[in-house]
């Protein structure tokens, strides 16, 4: 196991003892740093909490800053955090207007987040919840409920933060944010295993020459196991599913994200985008926002996901907005 | 014997040998068809529910059973957590609600409930209420222990076949078919050890 | 070969391809993609060139934007880029008040640095150079002019823009890029190898249970392969060689990089700064600005590096100036 | 045969061979102390010579030589392209300044310098250097090219045991000694082509 690490068991709370170190924006509360939240608050914004396992970075609480998440309940490795947690972020991060809850759709999750919605119900803090499924892969069309959610979840924190950050009420944030998840489609190709460091070995085994396309991030089984292909026709492959359900004609305008699953280098990601970018112009259609890099990891696994949302004039300056967290600064243009 | 004579302590420590002896195992058949962690998170609940056995047993019934479960949902995370936690819950407020009138194969069929509301599934799904729906069948009938037991092996072996419907192996379809499910697995062992336990303090 | 990539000798023409897609803020003279510039001039500025080869995104061409650099020529893998090229970026960027380059030191960009100067100099346009040497590891003490150049060269950027951003002399600049220079340390650890696409296989090969203290970021020998100890050790052993050469004394201020070659998840560089933090904590000296990600990588290579800048009254207000380029944003806190 | 006289087409067509040939053994020296890419580099630059060899060998030879040398640093890349570049580009300058009164030893001398002030390098650092001068004061006593191409080889031989002190092997120390230095290997290969092709082509 090639990892900077001291004890296993330690992994979770000295990563967070480091960013506490790093970044006085974020701070946590219940003296529990695996209940992380924004240090400065703005009384009657709704709040926005996330949560999830760890090993994910800049996912999950990367997200936690000005303009996008106010706290997130951090789990250990791949593991869902507890209803505890997410409720006592919930506590503190609502002022006055509501809490709306983003997560991924894992039963883990929506289990403990459903146990803290119910907690906050008995303290009088309305909650929402907008549940993240925009992984293609994990489910046929008609089935989209029983989908994971994976790095798409990045356009709903952004649209939501954005909505939130303009006053708006929980009702219209969480009505945006839940039209930014329907319109989010997320494909994934991996080349090779993360490693748990509890566990010191490596979660599964693809080929030399193989890749995997579809797989979760947490090494969830995709849809097939093929040689791995050139680079844009492993684009043709993930942008076929993509196009299928989110049609891009001529006008239509989208945000992209081409996301490093940890091991792969900026470079190649950019040799992906490059693909992608061709296949709208082809159709006529324009990717008017783009980010490439490591925005939802899954620890050092090889590989790469393309995040594709439909723009319309509401969420278009959403998307667009600036927001400025530890792990994540967008300035506008 | 009745249900609040036995000594929760020594029933804790036997728990928590069971599933340490099977953690690995547990692990393998979680990483078949999940994230493979289901052993380890089993093995840290039981630790800590171990680990405050003393305080636990000095408690009633009810209040005990309440106490294992938060500690349960706080400790074991994942899906199996909360699970695990609103069965216990669930049941030891049942049985408190109803006082010494508790009917306990009643307030597990309820407490089960529960579990399948908050996972949103049923039977049939492979998950551990496979295992909990026919245990509790048998309860309600005044069966044996040993006969509870041999059910709740037989239910978990049963979710081999079985094709995921919930939880992460329900991404695999029908490739998850041909494994046991951890979570059942998880909680026939329990349920065994509990019978046994039962079996051996009770005058044939 | 575990890589998105189509044809390896278009490698780097297809990563420019796509960035250039991405990021309109920079363009391209000399119809050559490989002579990189920001698109927004400022008449009168000092223009600041960087270049060398590719592999170690966001290094170089990724600090090219506002306050930071203003052109790059981009070699191939671990290649320095052409005289040639150096000289179509100067003539470009230079807005009459003479060019700064800042680059690393190795002989082959070395040299093709000086025949771009002298082009430079028969157009009258004045070249000043400033070359990284911050690798503690390449050569003892008193030897530093021997020393490669690795990431600590990103705070001679952050410097250099700053101060041309402020509309300094090229001589004031040129001082106070050397002066950051002069007052950074860099020491990096590999745990496992790179491999470069037109080569297909790995460059070198580290145990399963090994790390190299020292190795350059091309996959150079380091000073000692030794069993991988727990992440405080390493960090101890490091900064151990960094505290040799810039003392950290009470009331002692720095910036500090915790950088990832490539293949290491941002967790355990989060492990790593706690251990760098809790040891200036130690001598009562502060971490006053901090950097953690991936900022000057060596491909997948799994490994970090921990760059040191001693501050002072110049050096801080411009380290701590914000910047933006398509890689890199830096908002003043 | 006098300088001038050669077909220089032909020239350039040998030398691109024996790198061709070569060029994986360069590769191979060049990842034992550097980055493995040293025949790849030279195998580009000598392609893309052959590629303009036409219009090469129509020009006078001072000139053609400053051409050579230009295209080699913009193919070659790394530390060998221009320094290779600054040789032929500094010998094509020497020659032509002097006109017919040329004395290629001496010119050739005079490149040797420009080639040791780019890299700031000198005699004994490991490098291509290390071959570049002997053989000038072979031909600078006009000794056979047969003769030439010997200390050629000789040289980039005697590499072996230095201590690289310029150049990526300079960062391995005492760890660079006990193999050749790729550059002065293929500067060893390109001599030794250019000799063979005089010795050829002059009457014993
Ligand atoms: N929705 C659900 N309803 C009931 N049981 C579930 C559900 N989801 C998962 N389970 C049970 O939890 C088990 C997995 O637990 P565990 O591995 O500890 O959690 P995780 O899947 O989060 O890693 C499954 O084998 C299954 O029995
Ligand atoms: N400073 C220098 N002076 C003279 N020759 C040098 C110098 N640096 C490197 N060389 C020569 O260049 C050769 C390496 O060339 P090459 O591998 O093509 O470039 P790079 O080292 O940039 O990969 C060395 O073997 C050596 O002969
Ligand atoms: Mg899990
Ligand atoms: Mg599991
Ligand atoms: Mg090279
Ligand atoms: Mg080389």
């Amino acid at each position: 196991m090639k990892k900077f690490l001291n004890d296993p068991a330690h992994f979770v709370d000295e990563m967070l003892d480091g960013i506490y170190r790093a970044h006085p924006q974020v701070t946590y509360v219940n003296d529990d740093k695996r209940c992380l939240v924004v240090a400065a608050r703005k009384p009657g914004k709704v709040g926005i909490a996330t949560g999830g396992g760890s090993g994910h970075l800049p996912l999950f609480l990367g997200y936690v800053g000005d303009n996008m998440l106010d706290g997130c309940a951090v789990g250990g490795v791949f593991q869902s955090p507890s209803a505890d947690q997410m409720h006592e972020v919930t506590k503190y991060i609502d002022q006055g207007a509501g809490v709306l809850y983003i997560y991924g759709n894992y039963t883990g999750d929506i289990i403990n987040f459903d146990m803290a919605a119910e907690l906050a119900d008995i303290d009088g803090i309305t909650v929402k919840q907008v549940i993240g499924n925009d992984d293609v892969a994990s489910s046929v069309v008609g089935e989209e409920h029983k989908r994971r959610g994976v790095a798409g979840i990045f356009f709903v924190y952004k649209v939501a933060g954005a909505a939130a950050a303009n006053m708006l009420s929980l009702d219209e944030v969480t009505r945006l944010a839940d039209k930014a998840r329907a319109n989010v489609r997320t494909i994934g190709v991996a080349l090779s295993s993360c490693v748990v460091p509890e566990v010191g070995h490596a979660t599964f085994s693809v080929g030399e020459d193989e890749m995997e396309i579809g797989m979760g991030i947490h090494g969830e089984p995709g849809i097939g196991r093929t040689k791995l292909a050139p680079a844009d026709a492993v684009v043709d492959e993930m942008m076929q599913r993509i196009f299928a359900e989110l049609p891009a004609g001529n006008g239509d305008e989208f945000a992209v994200l081409v996301n490093g699953l940890g091991g792969t280098p900026k470079e190649e990601l950019y040799i992906l985008f490059r693909r992608v970018s061709q296949l709208f112009e082809e159709r006529g259609a324009k990717v008017k926002h783009v980010w490439i890099g490591e925005f939802a990891t899954a620890m050092e696994m090889a590989g790469a996901s393309i995040s594709v949302l439909k723009l319309d004039a509401e969420l278009d300056p959403l998307v667009a907005a600036p927001v400025h967290t530890p792990f994540f600064s967008h300035i506008k243009a | 014997m009745p249900l609040d004579a036995c000594d929760l302590s020594q029933l804790i420590s036997l728990c928590r040998a069971q599933i340490e002896r099977h953690c690995e195992h547990l692990g393998r058949l979680d990483s078949a068809i999940g994230d493979g962690d289901h052993g380890a998170n089993m093995k840290r609940g039981l630790e800590a529910v171990y680990r405050e056995r003393a305080d636990i047993a000095s408690l009633p019934l009810p209040a005990a059973l309440e106490r294992i479960g938060l500690v349960l949902v706080m400790t074991i995370g994942g899906a199996a957590g909360p699970l695990y936690g609103t069965l216990l819950m669930e049941l030891g407020r049942g049985l408190a609600d109803e006082g010494g009138r508790a009917d306990f194969a009643a307030s597990l069929a309820r407490a089960i409930a529960a579990v399948a509301r908050r996972g949103r599934s049923g039977p049939g799904d492979k998950t551990l209420l496979d295992v909990l729906y026919p245990v509790q069948a048998e309860i309600a009938r005044h069966a044996a222990p040993d006969r509870i037991a041999a059910c709740a092996r037989t239910a978990a072996q049963a979710t081999e076949m079985m094709l995921a419907r919930r939880g992460r192996a329900s991404y695999l379809g029908a490739r998850s078919v041909g494994h046991e499910d951890p979570g059942a697995s998880s909680c026939a062992l329990l349920a065994m050890t509990i019978c046994q336990y039962f079996q051996e303090h009770t005058p044939s």
